[in-house]
């Protein structure tokens, strides 16, 4: 078997970019500047060869393995070394049917967003940065081990930080500041939570337990456990235990999904960020909560989660319809669709609630849509900063006039993230409503949860086409183009985003057209996961 | 959630089914992209018509494949289900206990009401698209973007023709919402016109809301049935044990979900206000999208409701949603006749009368799913009759109006197209052909008919075939709609015979005849009869082939109307029985509708019928003649047969012209102009209530929940001021802290010792 | 439990076991000595022969140069840092320096060992960064190189350097309470001095004063603490100190003594409220020392803090010895909060570095906390040592890695006190752009003070609460496993200490980025624009610091194993 | 022989006298010598638990103690003397150009 694969996704982009970044940061400004063609190439290429190895992996090109019929925590490409023994940290890889779609994903939006942003500034320290930004992402899918898992999720932040910082908005020193301490103050809270739960496994149980402290950070090992304990009316740890830890685990996802209240470092972020950081920060780094929930406090305590399911259900539908009115009264085009992540991120949340394999289904897709469709918003509004200098809705008019490509961009997109069918945005917004109603008739919940998402339906068509009126259409006044635009050519966007588009488009109907690709695994693995440890408990009621 | 697919296929076509979505969904990239690569290119623009003639032949594949399987289906195969069933979402449901596998995909379906819907619109795109290359690619404001006129066209196409063929409701709203989308971008097509842009927005969201309802029908559904797909449903809905353990009150809300979905896309009170604005679009686009089929759609989904209605597990229990569909036709109906009464603009009449008349068809609709609710129509033969002739008039006013409303808006295209092509020749000679913004680069609007009149003469083909499907919409007798119009209007009053509550749609579509009568007239005297209102419509000139052939073909389907209902049109049936011709000849037919027609055997019927003739066909055209129109100019000449209406009008005017200034100025006037300010309203409780709120909500998350997070930190901040203000620099200080900690620690310890 | 070896002063094998001591001794007079050779000639008395004696005169050229006392200083630390760590070869053979009547003075085991790494680590960094700062400009104030080329200063500077860590490793190894005291002294005078070297300088002299002023007081506080323990007890041998506690530890003498001493090493610690001369003193010294003081002078206090409460007053021999606890808990808290607070509005680099230095010890005194919790559970209590090594191996390496980063920080910003900043935010204006090594560096000390992972800033915090949560926790997971229902109610209150750390570690990412954000993302003050100040040594001191925060972060298992021999060696009832 | 007891308390008295004087008295020597106080208390008190003990240890960690005591006299004036240069003050309240 070819387990070591999943070691080079990891590594490779991370050391690759630092020695590139070592060797620009010593650089003279004006060897600097020589140096972004090829480095630019070769963080395309470097990326390129990852996508490359995810898609031969999803083709089975690397040894026989399976996406579907994986057990319930059984991974493949799995590898485990040790790493720090006395504290039973290992360096443990592997990937299922849940973490490689988001792997794929990361890979898949790494070329895109490097040829999106072909023409960025200070190119030798900025696809570096991107291509670190890929591989502590990956890092963070397919870590299976607590201490692992936590490294790389922080390690996130701080390419993120630089790109904001550096290519951001007037604001960014704010916007980057707030996001790292944000997302940071978040997880540390989820680390002593994890911590406790740490602690709170039997001690020298566990095959990796480390020598000193008789525990393990394996999150397999750590399932497993809790999987056998969940046993009728016992539980992993006892209810209390389960929901203290549970919260404290989602305080740091939650953050980062982001779900309302918790969300106002992300338009912020988004608004300052460069577009190759909102892109990916929407299309991966917001995933990053939504996977950490069904990684660890879904996998590991069902009571809590039927515990917290009103909870749970209530910050989903608030996220979805804060989010989706506060887009319709936003002036600014980055900071209406930054709001529309925390809208679709409630989603997320409402299909984890559901408490049915298909809202969990909905909830994964919806994550890989959005990991499509949001990059392509960004990359949209990047382009509309580029050439009209400004992120005033209605600053310019009549786009279709002007620039066609971005304006067929533009409503392509705005069109995919307002659910439009056979779309990929639209599998996972039907499927999370049938899953929503069919709880509520089976739960024998009140019907009028179904008016939020009714409401956000509507809206977020409002808020879209409004948007579009004010930019792609209109335009015959004479006040457009913009007295700063007058006389001049009003460019269109470049070949490399048109090339970075339409990649994008492509994807957005495939998925749309056959979202099976990727939602029979997902389908497969929330599967497992019910028949392995929710319905497991579920029959005890909670 | 079994599936029963127990019919046999027996039909080589379904097969190729597919390819009559396919066809013109793969020449949607196609032409975009080659357009937008070709731009400019000659040949592009003068052989290919900027893509007009590559959907034309894509087009005419559709039409050619839907006829030869609606062939087949006319030729007995009775039914249904899909060979394909193409995977789309495979997922797993948590059912008490047990997890179900679930799958949602898509698939082919064909009945009747496919056929009928099939038939039209893959007919009216074919035949719109012909009219679009004389009308698009003529106009030089169009000139450049056509590309995107047809690749949008195409797209349409292929949504409309999939909804149609789609297996289940899921899949009928995914194309439904296609259709929106196109409809959205071919209204905005004109972008730069701030109204084009609002229309398209304002017909996207009002559909999108009924779009909403729909989607929770859908889940509703789901729910019910385990299933979308019609074939599972309606066995299911047959299915008497299992529909004991179904609520009939849950389904009907779910079925009233739906309803309102078809609301919205059929532009029906409270929903109907995007209609008028749609027709900012090009004329082509009102023609097949906003009269012909798209707006259908809503029909097609409630006559897809008939199998529930007609089950008998359900007999008696879906009653009240029957009334309301046929309530909300009967006040749309005459809401729509009202306001068309004083538009001006010549698309608008025709989109009040689309409104109006898609009404008739739900009351039609409505009165049929209560007949079939009450009846019991499984077992007696009588009801069974009546059940399916109400049905099919429905479907057959659908079938009418689409054909008729077609050709009024190509109609009437050609005759805005001409006028406007008149106004340039007059008034932009000197300009030179270059430049020409838009229709509305000055204060003449070409649409209005007040800069037309006595028309008649200068576009005889054009005249006559707004005369021909203006009768229809009417119901003048022995003309297409005629036909199937009394049909709806008879078994209105049949319904409220039994049901009193349904007397109220019994009478709005009853006096709803003579408003259309009424407006109709008015739009064609105005426009074609009477002299020249100005400068501009004396120098009209008639208009090109392209535009000629489909008003040719559809006066011809819409006059040989009674061929068809010979042919059992009108009995267009939930189930085989009543096949196409299985039960009597074409002359037999004939002859057995135009006795059932105009000697109706039941009293009450015979005195309808004529009572409706009466109102529709000589009371309000008798108004409209007294009114507007007259003569035309000295010397002009016009085809033969239009010169009795002329002469008639003329001499109506003559006698009967009345002042009616009184009627003109008032507060019902006034109101109807501004279509009764339900626009002003929603507009208003969109900026007062949604814009105002939502820009509240706004400012609350960036002051209170951001504000908090701000406060948090300002917070700290000055709370580091002060404590490091208390380093105060003096080793005094610093000292007496150490000892206030030292004695601190002392009595603590001290303490606890 | 290896056997103890017992050594008499002078006799067989006290060379081997005090070696590091002895270097550094040798190295203390060689400092003294060879700066001062030169052809100076003895008048032998009544006659006129000179005969060379080579102290004074014209010096050679060799000892005259300036750097002379460095190197040597250097050197002999280094060689004592060296030796440490070649001692842990084959497991550092437990030592007792015995007197005559066989009372143990100095212990050698595993724990001061690591403890002597940290001290002699920190000061030689420190030793070699000073190099450069031989042609300081700037604090002294436009004196004129001549005078700080004088070697003979140079020579007081790294004569103070040494006894410095002479006295420390003296704490590090001392047995009677007194000896530990004789050798604080002997560090804490020296630090007095050194942050008070650059007299020329306002700030220099103030910083002295007020370190020595408040830093007597605490010690006179401590002395007058360790008076009453000896009236109490009649010895400050530890293991008398600890029978006789076991036995009356809840008297109120030896309590009120016990706390007395806390003031003595709190203030070391820079524990709040002791910590107010701490910022003073070390945005007046110069960075290397106020490097030395956040670090190895911390650690010294801990060595103290450590042997007063968890030998002397270990919880295990009195039921009562737990007394001290929330008293120390309350002190954690407040100092960690004061630090960050502090912390987070400053605009002086060092100054904050200070209360950053403020709010790592009240991270330490937590981990104390937490040890001296470590039976609280009786009931489930299964091996109770266990919990209290895990913490203090997180404590020892969190002293550990201190030194990397928080040294290196200092070391930073000492390369732009050189030219006359270092002690404005504004000063590192476009470090980026001026030098990007520094500012990477800068950047990676400031994210690993945060405690981002993968940084041994990261780890260091992580064990701490790790450990802080496993004594918390107790034997809860058995009591779970069994079907329990527990929350946090029966969790102990140290868990709540971890809270407050990490919330802590929070806020204080606010003004670690902040200087990142200045040195990235800001223009250079005006003027300082060109390179920075040369100097090879402090360089390579950084890189060393930057590549063992790496280094220990990402591979910290022989070096968690080291800490947690030396954990285990500290106290024999745990292993 | 005076009883160790009163000894002790004696030195208690000179202890909170020190330590009283230390953050009252702003002119540093006075500082110092409160300090200097302080420290005898210490020396005090272990003189008077040597007694007390009989133990001779006692005795010579007085010793040590006025060395320490000794010394830190020294480095205090040293540092006093260099700060009286450069402030030309020797009033602790003075010298407070580090601060906050």
């Amino acid at each position: 078997m070819n387990d070591w694969i999943s070691i080079p996704l990891v590594a490779f982009p991370l050391i690759s970019s630092m020695i590139l970044l070592a060797f620009v940061s010593n650089a003279s400004p004006r060897v600097r500047e020589g140096l972004v063609k090829p480095i630019r190439m070769a963080c395309l290429v470097f990326s390129l060869l990852l996508l490359v190895l995810t898609t031969g992996m999803f083709f089975k090109y690397f040894g026989e393995v399976s996406w579907m019929d994986i057990q319930f925590n059984d991974y493949e490409y799995f590898v485990s070394y040790a790493w720090i023994d006395s504290l039973g940290i290992n360096w443990t890889v592997g990937l299922d049917a849940l973490s490689f779609p988001m792997v794929w994903l990361t890979t898949f939006l790494l070329p895109v967003t490097i040829i999106a942003t072909w023409n960025e500034k200070y190119g030798a320290t900025y696809f570096p940065l991107l291509l670190m930004m890929g591989g502590a992402l990956i890092g963070v899918f397919v870590s299976l081990d607590l201490f692992m898992f936590y490294v790389f999720w922080e390690l996130t932040l701080i390419p993120m930080f630089f790109l904001i910082l550096k290519w951001g908005g007037a604001d960014r020193k704010y916007a980057a500041q707030k996001f790292f301490i944000y997302t940071f103050t978040a997880s540390v809270v989820m680390l002593l939570g994890l911590i406790t739960l740490y602690f709170l496994q039997e001690p020298n149980t566990l095959a990796s337990a480390g020598s000193m402290t008789g525990r393990s950070f394996s999150i397999p090992e750590l399932i497993d456990t809790a999987r056998t304990a969940n046993v009728g009316d016992n539980w992993f740890l006892g209810k209390t235990m389960q929901n203290i830890l549970f919260v404290m685990l989602m305080i740091g996802f939650l953050v980062k999904l982001p779900a309302v209240p918790f969300h106002t470092w992300l338009p912020d972020a988004h608004v300052q960020a460069p577009t190759g950081g909102s892109m990916l920060l929407a299309g991966v780094m917001l995933k990053m909560g939504a996977y950490g929930m069904f990684r660890l406090p879904l996998s590991l305590f069902p009571h809590a989660l039927y515990h917290f399911q009103l909870a749970l259900m209530i910050i989903g539908m608030v996220s979805l319809v804060w989010g989706a009115i506060v887009c319709l009264g936003q002036t600014n085009l980055k900071k209406m669709v930054a709001y529309s992540s925390v809208s679709h991120m409630g989603v997320i949340l409402i299909g984890i609630a559901t408490m049915q394999p298909m809202g969990w289904a909905a909830a994964l897709f919806m994550m890989f849509a959005h990991g499509i469709i949001s990059p392509m918003l960004f990359a949209v509004c990047g382009a509309f900063k580029h050439h009209y200098h400004s992120m005033e809705i209605g600053a310019m008019r009549g786009m279709a006039k002007h620039s066609p490509w971005l304006a067929t961009s533009m409503m392509f997109a705005w069109m995919a993230s307002l659910g439009l069918p056979l779309l990929a945005g639209f599998v996972a917004e039907i499927m999370m409503l049938i899953a929503l109603w069919h709880m509520i008739s089976l739960d024998g919940w009140s019907i009028w949860w179904m008016v939020g998402p009714a409401l956000v339906l509507a809206l977020t068509a409002a808020y879209y086409l409004w948007s579009m009126q004010r930019t792609i259409f209109e335009g015959g006044d004479d006040t457009q183009p913009p007295a700063n635009m007058v006389g001049k050519v009003i460019p269109d966007i470049s070949n490399p985003e048109k090339f970075a588009m339409l990649i994008l488009a492509f994807f957005t109907i495939l998925f749309g057209v056959m979202p099976w690709i990727a939602l029979d695994m997902m389908d497969d693995w929330t599967k497992q996961i019910f028949n392995g440890l929710i319905l497991f408990v579920g029959k005890g009621g909670a | 959630m079994a599936s029963s697919s127990d019919v046999i296929l027996d039909s080589e076509m379904v097969q190729y089914a597919p390819l009559i979505i396919l066809l013109p969904m793969l020449a949607f990239p196609v032409i975009l992209f080659l357009g937008r690569v070709f731009n400019k290119n000659p040949f592009w623009k003068n052989n290919l018509k900027e893509g007009g003639l590559i959907a034309l032949p894509v087009m005419a594949a559709s039409l050619i494949i839907s006829l030869l399987l609606i062939k087949d289906h006319i030729g007995g195969f009775a039914g249904i289900k899909d060979s394909i069933n193409l995977l789309w979402v495979n997922t797993t449901v948590w059912d008490g206990g047990v997890l179900e596998p679930v799958s949602l995909g898509f698939g082919i379906y064909i009945d009747h009401v496919t056929v009928m819907l099939l038939f039209v619109a893959s007919f009216l795109c074919l035949l719109i698209n012909i009219f679009s290359v004389g009308y698009m690619n003529t106009d030089p404001i169009n000139d450049n973007r056509n590309h995107r006129f047809y690749a949008e066209f195409v797209l349409f196409c292929s949504g409309m023709l999939g909804m149609v063929l789609a297996d289940s409701f899921l899949w009928l709203f995914i194309f439904w919402e296609i259709m929106g989308l196109c409809s959205y971008l071919l209204i905005g097509f004109y972008y730069e016109r701030p109204s084009a842009a609002y229309a398209a927005k304002k017909a996207f969201l009002t559909t999108r809301i009924g779009d909403v309802f729909l989607v929770i029908g859908l889940v509703m559904m789901w729910d019910i049935f385990g299933s979308l797909d019609y074939d599972v449903i309606f066995s299911a809905v047959e299915d008497k044990e299992f529909m004991a353990g179904v609520s009939s009150s849950t389904l009907q809300w779910a079925l009233g979900m739906m309803f309102i979905g078809a609301v919205g896309k059929s532009a029906q009170f409270p929903l109907h206000v995007w209609l008028p604005d749609a027709m900012e679009g090009p004329t082509p686009v009102s023609a097949l999208i906003h009269a012909a089929t798209m707006v259908n759609a809503g029909l097609y989904l409630v006559a897809r409701m008939f199998p529930f209605f007609g089950a008998e597990a359900l007999s008696g229990d879906l009653v009240d949603l029957a009334f309301i569909i046929a309530l909300i036709g009967g006040i749309t109906a005459v809401m729509a006749a009202a306001i068309a009464f004083v538009q001006n603009d010549l698309k608008k009449v025709l989109a009040y009368s689309t409104m109006s008349q898609l009404a008739y068809i739900f009351t039609g609709l409505g009165c049929a799913m209560y007949l079939a609710n009450t009846l019991d129509w499984h077992n007696d033969s009588d009801a069974h009759y009546i059940v399916v002739v109400a049905f099919g008039a429905a479907l057959f006013h659908l079938f009418n109006h689409a054909m008729a409303k077609g050709m009024l808006f190509m109609a009437s295209g050609s005759v805005i197209h001409e006028v406007h092509h008149a106004h340039h020749h007059l008034h932009h000679d000197d300009h030179g052909d270059g430049h020409h913004d838009d229709h509305h680069d000055d204060d003449f609007d070409a649409q209005s008919m007040e800069n037309m009149g006595g028309l008649a003469s200068k576009m005889p083909l054009t005249a006559t075939a707004m005369l021909v499907g203006s009768a229809s919409i009417m119901g003048l007798p022995f003309i297409g709609g005629f036909w199937s119009k009394e049909g709806i209007i008879a078994n209105a009053w049949r319904v409220a015979q039994d049901d009193p509550r349904f007397l109220l749609p019994a009478l709005c579509v009853l006096i709803g005849a003579g408003m259309t009568g009424f407006y109709m007239s008015r739009m064609w005297l105005k426009t074609f009869a009477g002299k020249p209102n100005n400068e501009v419509a004396a120098h009209v000139g008639p208009t090109n082939t392209w535009i000629k052939i489909p008003l040719f073909t559809l006066t011809f389907v819409t006059l040989s109307a009674i061929i068809l209902a010979g042919m059992g049109f009108t009995h267009w049936a939930p189930d085989s029985e009543y096949g196409f011709m299985s039960e009597k000849g074409l002359v037999e037919g004939i002859a057995y509708e135009l006795d059932h027609a105009f000697a109706n055997g039941d009293p009450f019927f015979f005195i309808l019928t004529y009572l409706a003739i009466a109102i529709g066909a000589v009371l309000g055209p008798g108004l409209a003649m007294s009114l507007y129109g007259g003569n035309l100019a000295q010397g002009e000449q016009t085809k033969p047969w239009m010169k009795p209406v002329i002469k008639l009008n003329a001499w109506v005017y003559a006698r009967f012209n009345f002042n009616n200034s009184a009627i003109a100025q008032s507060s019902l006037t006034r109101a109807l102009e501004q279509r009764l300010y339900i626009d002003y309203y929603y507009d208003m409780a969109m900026l007062k209530i949604v814009a105002a709120f939502s820009n509240k909500s706004a400012e609350a998350d960036s002051s209170v929940i951001d504000g908090t997070i701000k406060n948090i930190e300002r917070g700290s901040q000055s709370l580091s001021s002060v404590v490091r203000s208390l380093t105060t620099g003096s080793a005094r200080d610093y000292i007496l802290m150490v000892s206030v900690g030292t004695l601190a620690i002392f009595f603590l310890l001290w303490g606890v010792a | 439990m290896s056997t103890l070896k017992t050594v008499e002063p002078f006799g067989d094998g006290f060379i081997s076991a005090l070696c590091p001591e002895l270097i550094l001794f040798a190295g203390l007079i060689l400092l003294i000595v060879v700066p001062n050779l030169g052809d100076g000639k003895f008048r032998i008395p009544g006659t006129q022969t000179r005969i060379p004696w080579l102290l004074g005169g014209q010096r050679f050229k060799l000892t005259s140069d300036p750097r002379l006392p460095s190197w040597i200083a250097v050197i002999t630390i280094g060689t004592s840092f060296v030796m440490t760590i070649l001692s842990f070869q084959d497991g550092v053979e437990r030592t007792a320096i015995v007197s005559e009547g066989g009372t143990q003075i100095l212990m050698i085991n595993a724990f001061s060992r690591v403890f002597e790494l940290i001290f002699f680590g920190a000061l030689t960094l420190a030793a070699f960064a000073s190099m450069n700062r031989l042609d300081v400009k700037g604090i002294g104030a436009r004196l004129s190189t001549d005078e700080l080329y004088n070697n003979r200063r140079q020579g007081d500077f790294y004569i103070l350097m040494i006894t410095c860590a002479l006295g420390m490793s003296i704490v590090a190894l001392a047995q009677d309470l007194f000896v530990l005291f004789i050798g604080l002294e002997l560090a804490s005078f020296s630090t007095y001095v050194l942050v008070a070297f650059f007299k020329e300088s306002k700030a220099g002299t103030e910083a002295g004063m007020k370190y020595f002023i408040v830093g007597s007081v605490a010690s006179g506080v401590g002395l007058y603490g360790l008076s009453m323990l000896y009236l109490w007890a009649g010895s400050l041998q530890l293991d008398v100190l600890a029978t006789t506690f076991a036995q009356s530890g809840s008297d109120a003498l030896p309590m009120i003594g016990i706390g007395f001493v806390l003031v003595g090493f709190g203030f070391k610690v820079s524990a709040a409220p002791f910590h107010f001369a701490a910022p003073d003193a070390y945005s007046g010294a110069s960075s290397p020392v106020a490097g030395v003081l956040a670090t190895a002078s911390k650690a010294m206090g801990i060595v103290g803090l450590l042997r007063i409460l968890l030998i002397v007053a270990a919880p295990e021999s009195s039921e009562d010895g737990t007394v001290w606890l929330v008293c120390l808990g309350l002190l954690s808290v407040i100092t960690m909060t004061w630090g960050n607070l502090a912390a987070l509005g400053s605009t002086n680099p060092k100054r904050m570095l200070a209360y950053s230095s403020v709010a790592h010890a009240g991270y330490m005194l937590a981990a104390i906390t937490a040890i001296g919790a470590w039976n609280w559970d009786e009931t489930l209590s299964g091996d109770p040592g266990e919990a209290a090594v895990v913490v203090l191996t997180a404590l020892m390496f969190h002293l550990m890695v201190l030194v990397a980063f928080k040294l290196g920080a200092f070391l930073v910003l000492s390369v732009l006190e050189s030219e006359g900043g270092g002690s404005r935010l504004s000063s590192l204006g476009g470090l980026a752009k001026r030098e990007p090594f520094l500012a990477v560096a800068m950047f990676i000390f400031m994210i690993s003070l945060a405690g981002v992972p993968p940084l041994a800033g990261f780890m260091s915090k992580l064990l701490v609460i790790m450990g802080i949560v496993k004594v918390a926790l107790g034997d809860m997971s058995e009591a779970l496993a069994t079907g329990s229902e527990l929350g946090l109610s029966d969790v102990h209150w140290v868990w709540w200490l971890a809270l407050a750390m990490v919330i802590n570690s929070a806020i204080s990412v606010y003004y670690y980025l902040r200087i990142g954000v200045v040195m990235f993302f800001e223009e250079p003050e005006e003027g300082k624009t060109g390179p920075l100040p040369a100097g090879w040594q402090v360089r390579f001191a950084i890189l060393a610091c930057l590549l063992a925060t790496v280094f220990m972060g990402v591979a910290s298992d022989k070096i968690l194993e080291i800490c947690e021999i030396a954990a285990q060696s500290f106290n024999y009832n745990w292993a | 022989m005076i009883d160790p007891a009163w000894v002790s308390a004696l030195s208690a008295l000179l202890f909170v006298i020190g330590l009283g004087g230390a953050f009252t008295r702003k002119n540093a020597i006075i500082v110092l010598m409160c300090i200097e106080l302080m420290l005898n208390a210490a020396n005090m008190q272990f003189a008077a638990a040597a007694v007390h003990h009989g133990d001779a240890t006692g005795w010579i960690y007085t010793i040590f103690a006025i060395a320490i005591a000794a010394s830190e006299v020294a480095i205090g004036l040293a540092i006093f003397l260099a700060m009286y240069g450069k402030h030309e003050s020797i009033s602790l309240d003075d010298v407070d150009v580090l601060r906050n």
